[in-house]
């Protein structure tokens, strides 16, 4: 593992440091990144010192977890409509079908005419993402559930609201789960490029300003950062469906 | 006593897209009380199709179906699955996200028919008395052998004092040594708590073993071909299997079903080409 | 001189699963073996095909240690295992192909053959996704025959197939048996199947398991239902079922 | 089938009767937003017959084209390669999963600045993208092959190379199936991206100007093209996957 960066680094420092090839000269070494991302006085204002890189680490995740919440809140429900009746689905999923091709950053230009600012255009543009995802996913969960389960609640005496509680929302838990983390992934990507096409601040904007001001090593710094919060936001949702789903752990010691 | 079955002129036609499969044709057997009926088939004859009707899953498009008189499936009526005949399923269907003592209790509780406690109390007895289960009461069904899991569904279903118990393949994926223990375990049971069983299954040995009666079904379209009496006794014990009467049972039944095996086989193999 | 023998053989996974297990095949036997689920049967299996190899002990062919894979040993696993993405008739030519005994014209003649022989000439351009379970168990045993190997190991290969078919592969397998007289080494945990289609009958128990029993099952083939129901079919019976299921009949509550 | 598209049909006649009315009367935001008919008439009088539009389109799909075809070319075979070595695994698979959650659009400026031509930069920016999900894909599937198909081919006297060629290959090919049709709709969607910030061609761009010149028409032509672009190429995977997998008709 460990083997594995230090040789990536190494890798990374040889080609800018003696590689000519101009191109390569111009790219930021990983010694000139780590120890700007480190210093206290950074000779471009951003380090883990400064209160500007806070700044836009918290409009990126404030923009991520509106969006993500939202997108959450209205995907689910929607879902499960969809997965569970067949006449709503007719409906929804015509419309879903029409939407879903287009790009979602292909809505930036669209969406900053509609919303104002670009705040709200690329809030929902990273909605958008997210609630694709989590529809989707959370449809395809409630049609992959076993229907003996269903029936199995009717010959229990359960009505229509039990089946639903009972059945429908734990079955098709795990499918939401991945949806979940494929919307977060899906919503930080498209935050990103949103920030770098139309906003003020942020961590995409961030990018986008250091290589307009030439400052290289804050580009790389911007990249990892966002590259972290996926990571680390991703992470966040596995173990909470973890711990939501704890059935899901194989036998403990009963032999089949 | 209640529990007394009975399937009169039952057929179903289903017609997807138009082109009309009859699955079911006039199929009529009695089921009394408290008696233990194998439905014995080929696959593609019906066996689940009834089996539908009886529970309330799907309707009949022929005959009627009732249960102590009450009217369970007519053309025309509305199927409304319920606890009078509970069904355990041939893959199970405990839910996987609730614990064993959850899965058991599900029933009484939504129907409000016991108190929280009641259900409780009933639930570990029940558990306990289907070889010390109630050990398991906070486990998941995932953390369950084959065996334990199909036991705890049969209690869960014995929860709701179904005059009925309609059993689907219920042994099918087991291997041979737990499906022994898991007869045993359904005949003790059936002595206990005195419950009709409808008991579906592909395989003739296991019919003549655990029923009173066994119910021959034709391939496709499905009607009842043979009904067999098993005069083998009760309390039915392993060493019948290897007893004379047993063999001979088996070799008469053997015949019938084989011819509908054997076409429903060829049928089977038609299709593929 | 025996076909197949296995000495002392041991085998511990997180806990001992096999210990100090001893038998022998006779050349040209059909010896079947039995063992609750979880008892090392696949195992056993597993190490005379040279996939596995034991902690303890020895297998030998024909004199010659088992320490590999090879054609003189096929293993027909319980779930099936064609190549779903050849069809039927390059699954049986890969043997001969991969093996280089055979050419490829003189490959698919022989195949040909075979599945001529197996009823499934037809559908030698099917894929086994588009065939049923008999028909892919046919296939399997084709495969396997066209490489003519010294030892068959069958490990509950109709198990899952509904009773009717199984049955009626039961008699298939009989039949191409009654041909060529491979040895064959066949596992289940069905005491019908057992004495449907063995010469002799190995009990594997206990834990960790070792042979148990071995039991004579001297009646003729092809096993008619005249002869499944005759005095001495139902003394074999007894005789097995009291080795098998002795101990847990007692305790009718016992857990296998 | 017939009852769903009745129920389809309803559903997009009701959006598009909403978007009419939204811009018809001018709702908040939707002041520069045109109606349906306005966007189609644009589009038959304007757009259909301009060569620079249909220009944009062939920029973009060879865009798409030469960094997706070159993320299979180069990630099938590291994927290959992660599943089956083990020690390359160690080494390599670490810096792999570090930079896969990295959002391609995010390789912009680096891209710009390596590579010498902005051409060059919109194309790695395809290329990294779908680069990523196919090694993983890949990997995942090499490693989730079920051993009793490889002891099997031991057993036969099979080769590694003949393992290789005939049964870990054809075994991972719905896995690279997964990673092209995932791979082709986030090459489309950073394609766009890129071409709002870093070109002045391509339908990401056209779409770019037309809200800069705040013509809503252009907006949502761009919009509804770079749609059809991207659902055209998803049905040239998916019959490219087909052909690839005959056992699964």
């Amino acid at each position: 593992m460990l083997a594995g960066y230090l040789g990536a680094a190494a890798l990374w420092y040889a080609c800018v440091a003696w590689v000519p090839l101009e191109s390569f000269r111009r790219l930021p070494d990983p010694v000139a990144v780590v120890t700007e991302w480190l210093s206290p006085q950074p000779t471009y204002g951003i380090s883990i010192f400064t209160e500007a890189y806070y700044k836009h680490i918290l409009y990126s995740t404030w923009r991520a977890s509106a969006a993500f919440a939202a997108a959450t809140l209205l995907g689910v429900p929607l879902g499960v409509c969809i997965g569970w009746s067949r006449s709503f689905s007719g409906f929804a999923s015509a419309l879903l079908g029409m939407l879903r091709p287009v790009p979602p950053l292909a809505w930036v230009p669209l969406a900053i005419l509609i919303f104002a600012g670009s705040e709200a255009a690329v809030i929902f543009v990273t909605f958008l993402v997210a609630f694709f995802a989590t529809t989707l996913n959370t449809a395809v969960g409630v049609k992959s559930i076993d229907p003996d389960f269903f029936r199995a609640a009717a010959c229990l005496g359960a009505s229509r609201m039990d089946i639903l509680l009972d059945v429908v929302l734990p079955g098709a838990l795990p499918n939401i789960f991945t949806g979940l983390q494929i919307a977060m992934g899906a919503a930080w990507f498209s935050l990103a490029a949103g920030e770098m096409i139309a906003a003020q601040y942020g961590l995409g904007f961030l990018i986008m300003e250091a290589y307009n001001l030439i400052q290289f090593p804050t580009i790389v710094i911007a990249m990892a950062t966002l590259g972290l919060l996926g990571y680390l936001s991703s992470a966040l949702i596995r173990v909470l469906g973890n711990r939501l789903m704890r059935w899901r752990e194989q036998s403990l010691g009963f032999a089949a | 006593m209640s529990g007394a079955l009975s399937i009169r002129g039952v057929g179903k036609t289903y017609d997807p897209e138009g082109a009309s499969v009859e699955a079911l044709r006039d199929c009529s057997f009695e089921v009394r009380a408290e008696e233990f009926v194998a439905i014995v088939g080929p696959s593609g004859c019906g066996k689940s199709t009834l089996l539908n009707a009886i529970a309330g899953f799907d309707t009949v498009t022929a005959g009627q179906i009732t249960l102590d008189g009450r009217l369970l499936a007519q053309p025309g009526l509305a199927p409304k699955p319920g606890p009078d005949r509970v069904v355990v399923f041939q893959h199970g269907a405990l839910f996987p996200w609730k614990t064993v003592l959850e899965n058991v209790t599900y029933g009484p509780l939504r129907q409000k028919a016991l108190s929280r406690e009641a259900a409780r109390a009933k639930a570990l007895e029940l558990l306990r008395a289907s070889g010390g289960l109630d050990s398991t009461a906070a486990s998941y069904p995932a953390q369950l052998s084959s065996g334990m899991q199909r036991r705890v569904e049969i209690v869960r279903a014995l929860m709701n004092d179904p005059p009925l118990l309609l059993l689907d393949e219920p042994f099918r994926a087991m291997d041979g040594f737990s499906k022994a223990t898991m007869h045993q375990h359904l005949l003790d049971l059936h002595r206990r708590y005195r419950k009709t069983i409808v008991f579906i299954t592909h395989d003739l040995d296991e019919a003549i073993y655990l029923a009173d009666t066994v119910v021959v079904m034709t391939t496709r379209p499905g009607t009842v071909k043979e009904i067999i009496r098993v005069g083998l006794g009760r309390p039915r014990v392993p060493q019948m299997l290897y007893s004379r009467d047993y063999a001979e049972l088996k070799r008469s039944a053997a015949q019938s079903v084989h011819e509908e095996a054997r076409r429903a086989f060829e049928r089977g193999e038609r299709e593929q080409a | 001189m025996a076909a197949v023998s296995v000495s002392g053989v041991s085998k511990r996974y997180a806990k001992d699963v096999l210990e100090d297990v001893s038998f022998e095949l006779e050349a040209a036997a059909l010896t079947v073996l039995m063992g609750p689920s979880g008892c090392g049967k696949t195992t056993l299996a597993c190490m005379l095909a040279g996939y596995i190899a034991p902690d303890a002990g020895r297998l030998a062919l024909e004199g010659r240690p088992i320490t590999e894979a090879g054609p003189d040993r096929i293993m027909v696993f319980q779930e099936t295992a064609l190549w779903h993405w050849m069809t039927v008739l390059d699954n049986v030519m890969f043997g001969p192909r991969a093996s280089g005994t055979m050419g490829p014209a003189q490959a698919r003649k022989k195949a040909l053959e075979l599945l001529e022989r197996f009823g499934l000439r037809d559908f030698k351009d099917r894929y086994p996704g588009q065939l049923s379970g008999g028909m892919r168990r046919r296939v399997e045993l084709a495969q396997a025959m066209i490489n003519n190997p010294k030892l068959m190991i069958l490990d509950e290969p109709f198990r899952g197939l509904d009773v009717m078919t199984r049955e009626l592969m039961q008699e298939y397998y009989l039949k191409i048996f009654a041909e060529n007289r491979m040895t064959t080494l066949f596992i289940t945990s069905e005491l019908e199947e057992a004495l449907v289609v063995g010469e002799r009958v190995l009990v594997l128990d206990g834990t960790p398991a070792r042979i148990a029993h071995s039991i004579e099952v001297d009646l003729p083939y092809p096993r008619t239902p005249e002869v499944l129901a005759s005095e001495r079919y139902l003394d074999i019976k007894k005789r097995l079922m009291a080795a098998l299921y002795l101990p847990e009949q007692q305790t009718a509550q016992g857990e296998t | 089938m017939k009852r769903l598209n009745w129920r389809g049909a309803v559903s997009i006649a009701a959006f598009i009767l909403l978007w009419t009315l939204l811009a018809r009367l001018k709702a908040p935001g939707f002041a520069e937003i045109p109606d349906p008919a306005e966007v189609s008439r644009a589009f038959w009088s304007k757009y259909l017959p301009s060569a620079a539009y249909w220009r944009s389109w062939a920029v973009s799909f060879e865009r798409v084209g030469y960094g997706f075809i070159l993320s299979q070319l180069l990630g099938i075979p590291l994927g290959l390669l992660l599943g089956t070595r083990r020690l390359f695994h160690e080494i390599v698979f670490p810096v792999v999963e570090l930079l896969r959650p990295i959002p391609p659009l995010a390789w912009v400026p680096l891209s710009i600045l390596f590579w010498p031509t902005a051409e060059l930069s919109i194309v790695f920016i395809t290329f990294i993208g779908p680069f990523f999900i196919i090694v993983i894909n890949v990997h995942d599937a090499v490693r989730g092959i079920r051993k009793e198909h490889l002891w099997l081919a031991r057993s036969l006297g099979a080769s590694p190379v003949r393992i290789f060629r005939r049964i870990i290959l054809p075994s991972v090919v719905p896995a690279i199936a997964v990673g092209m049709t995932l791979g082709i709709a986030v090459a489309w969607n950073v394609v766009i991206a890129a071409e709002m910030i870093a070109s002045d061609a391509g339908l990401g761009r056209l779409t770019w100007e037309g809200y800069v010149s705040h013509t809503g028409t252009t907006v949502i032509i761009g919009m509804i093209s770079i749609g059809l672009a991207g659902y055209l190429s998803t049905l040239i995977v998916t019959y490219v996957e087909k052909r690839m997998m005959p056992w699964q008709r």
